[in-house]
């Protein structure tokens, strides 16, 4: 009899972001959850993934998780460190990102990003960071992964603002502003995993985590939300999993 | 050209920095201006339009201020912390004055410092795509590509009256070197009419580092030593990071009075960086 | 993207190199990669658009020898020696056969590569203004700046299919470093679709050295170790240009039948660099 | 009685040319005739003079005179060395140089250059090297400088082929361009000086070299060569030009 493993839904979801990633993908890391789940997959499965932050920083291998995208491990530990114009033209814009791993403080049916405004841009309800690197990393990089906390206000139908465009309006409309990359492929929560639909591309249910219910994912979806054809349980985190997430966040505390 | 004179930070500031000018304080999360950036609060400057890809700390104090009446930048945030609270009350309430902002991506903000380094009107770039940011700047356009008809962003070159860094060092000829995570400095001082940069010390020579930037005495105006002068940010080799303070600012900065009574103590009644963090 | 192997020139060449390609070769005066333009005759590549801003001996070699179908190119020359006989030989006479030419200016190629390093499908510049080159280039057009009206020269992006240069170090993990003039060759190798390196040693880690370029591992399909893959330019810190040969050159590639009795002998008959000239 | 100094005719005119390039001055400077009296500059009257290789070597000061643009004496010696998108881009073509100092094959009336091509471009009688970093020196730098040795075939009534832009055909043609900056000030050549016109910008014979003659200097010019409203002469080398070029000339063997 093996003995059950207790973990948390922010740790199942970093745990199935971090599956996602294989090695030597060429990875442009959010900060927060993405880098959480990018440095879990370099822990585990994907030693030679190659970790790239928007400050510079390529092939970086941090012991702990970074707080900002600039910390001093990120530039002691990166097999090189270019700067800005280069990382966004000569590696970004050029095309040499596999996956680019977004955060969003919003998504919408379609997948695209909210990271700046709540309700109306002139007079903001939330005023929110704003865009940083995101609205180049959705269209350059050949595909975007999300990774985020869902409930109903950041999983809505339709974002007050579209700061990455992700599949814009569905159906073909993406690559009819004239961006060949895919977009998002995988959104995960820590209630489960979504996938657009290949032909209407809105995003679907096509794995619930263990112990969550297809009505637990829909109260927290702003919209009717469709399961994929298969609907899959996740696969729990295992004990190397989570051994390997505990052990960076227990190197990662700043205060 | 002239070769930059080494003097007092209050002296460049005072000396190079007006009311009304175009400033951006530059620094990718590491090497952040932030003793320069206290030198212009204290010296009251206003009116001034700051530019800035990661308006962070520094940009709320100086906007909370008064210093700022319009700001450029691509990412507002405390970060790994939150909002900047006196950004935000600025853009949504007005206080303490009304803040415009001209908002952009980082790879928007990045080309229009190269091409303001370069001569050019403009940068263009495969950007903005799908978003609504050009929607409410109308400084974003389209520039059709002469050989291929493909449709490419086009924003106007960033050309600020002063940049400000910090650097670790300087030569006694008034050369300037950076290295770690460089940023856009090179870029933001190229751009500029004038540059002030602050540095953790002076040294006879350089010491090669890889990946670092060397700018040449006759881009700089003013260079001020001033160790310790990106805390609470850092200065790779000479300090780390002061992640307590970046956390400790979210309640500082929350209530207009707690922010106005941390200023007047830490930097109003203050001529030396308020606090240092040296290796 | 995969990592750079460590392999001989001659597989390199014929691995990476096919009739028909777009190759450039660059290295501004410092780390011309003069032994891998060798092999590249040695293997009798046919057909190729040679890219250099610089054509100079080992272009000249190249087209003497048949290589070439077309050459886009700033500036043709033996520096501080005159000219390329084989070049103009093959311009003004089409021996051994016809070379088309494609002729900007330096800044123009310069621009080309960055944009091509981009993925950008043009560059502009202030450039090529009241020349005569755009009447017979096609490919200078004009771009308007769509802030300023300002008109501004455009030229297409440079994307070889092979970019090959010289460099003074690898390490064990494929990256590679330079130093010294470092030339453009950073962007002629970001924008090719395969890059082949030789360089003068393999280290265990890099020394840090002021201005360095450091090509990471991913950027490059294969490195060769080639000590004097230069000659007879030079590699700082390992070789010194050998001014004697560039002025010799002149006479041994004056004349068909020298040129080609020199090849034979120095080239085709070799497996190793001709010459060497170390410190 | 101080003795007559010997000198070539030649040496007076990179001696000439050297006399304008001041202090603190910012110089790119072509390779060959321009080059030798930059560095004759700094070793007399302009040590500060900041002299610019398009190598990318910024503040460089070789003992000897580089056979080449990127001789490693110019990168030893340098204050800085920078990439050729760096010295294109960020310093000539952003107008961080005061002088440009050209080289040329042929010139004409107003100063426009050629070292592309005699004849014919498609069909050439001679094939010249090319543009190289000229035309953008010529429209970038704030003023440009230019020398060569004067003949009848080096100066020519119209040029064959403009690689260079000066005066264009004069008068205001070319700030008609677009261009702001001011175009050839001097050309200097082993008979004279000449300078454009301020009106008609067609170059002037502004100065005779000692023992050079009105006529031959009208011998040597392709086109009815005009003399500015005071024609003067040039100085003789003084002893300290003469011995400090002879030493750079002596350090400068290449064979």
């Amino acid at each position: 009899m093996t003995q059950e493993l207790t973990y948390t839904a922010d740790e199942m979801m970093t745990v199935a972001a971090s599956r996602l990633l294989g090695n030597n993908m060429f990875c442009f890391v959010g900060i927060g959850l993405p880098s959480a789940a990018a440095n879990l997959a370099r822990a585990t499965h994907a030693p030679d993934c190659v970790l790239i932050y928007e400050s510079g920083t390529i092939g970086t291998k941090p012991k702990r998780l970074p707080l900002s995208i600039g910390d001093d491990e990120l530039a002691e530990t990166a097999e090189v460190v270019v700067s800005l114009p280069e990382i966004f033209n000569y590696w970004l814009q050029a095309g040499r990102i596999d996956v680019g791993f977004l955060g969003a403080a919003q998504v919408d049916r379609f997948g695209n990003i909210n990271s700046t405004v709540i309700g109306d841009y002139n007079h903001p309800q939330v005023r929110l960071p704003g865009a940083g690197g995101a609205p180049e990393i959705a269209s350059c990089a050949k595909e975007v992964i999300i990774v985020l906390r869902q409930n109903s206000r950041t999983f809505v139908e339709k974002v007050d603002f579209i700061t990455s465009v992700g599949h814009l309006t569905g159906g073909d409309s993406r690559q009819k502003l004239g961006i060949s990359t895919k977009g998002p492929t995988t959104v995960i929560t820590q209630l489960g995993i979504l996938t657009p639909d290949p032909q209407t591309k809105e995003l679907t249910l096509s794995s619930l985590h263990p112990g969550v219910s297809l009505e637990q994912a829909q109260a927290a979806t702003g919209w009717k939300l469709q399961t994929a054809p298969e609907l899959r349980q996740s696969e729990p985190p295992t004990s190397l999993e989570l051994e390997a997430l505990r052990e960076i966040q227990s190197r990662s505390r700043y205060d | 050209m002239s070769m930059a004179e080494i003097t007092s930070l209050a002296q460049a500031v005072d000396a190079l920095v007006q009311d009304g000018d175009k400033v951006a304080l530059e620094g990718f999360t590491h090497l952040i201006p932030f003793a320069a950036g206290h030198e212009i609060i204290r010296q009251a400057k206003r009116k001034l339009t700051l530019i800035r890809m990661t308006p962070d700390l520094i940009y709320d104090q100086l906007i909370g201020m008064g210093c700022a009446q319009k700001l450029i930048f691509s990412w507002g945030g405390n970060p790994g912390v939150g909002s900047l609270h006196r950004l935000r009350e600025a853009v949504e309430k007005g206080w303490p004055s009304p803040l415009a902002i001209e908002e952009h991506s980082h790879a928007g903000m990045v080309n229009a410092y190269v091409a303001g380094a370069s001569g050019l009107p403009f940068a263009m770039l495969k950007g903005y795509i799908g978003t609504d940011l050009p929607r409410y700047n109308s400084r974003i356009a389209t520039v059709d590509c002469p050989f291929t008809g493909e449709k490419l962003a086009a924003v106007p070159a960033l050309n600020p009256d002063v940049t400000v860094i910090h650097a670790q060092q300087a030569d006694r000829a008034g050369n300037v070197m950076l290295w770690g995570i460089v940023g856009v400095q090179k870029e933001a001082v190229l751009a500029a009419k004038r540059a002030i940069v602050t540095v953790e010390e002076v040294v006879e020579h350089f010491e090669p580092h890889l990946n670092a930037v060397v700018l040449p005495s006759w881009t700089i105006s003013a260079i001020a030593v001033v160790p310790g002068g990106s805390h609470p940010s850092y200065a790779l080799g000479y300090s780390v990071r002061d992640n307590s303070f970046y956390t400790a600012w979210d309640n500082i900065s929350r209530e207009r009075e707690s922010f106005l009574a941390w200023m007047e103590q830490h930097i109003l009644m203050s001529k030396q960086p308020s606090l240092t963090n040296s290796i």
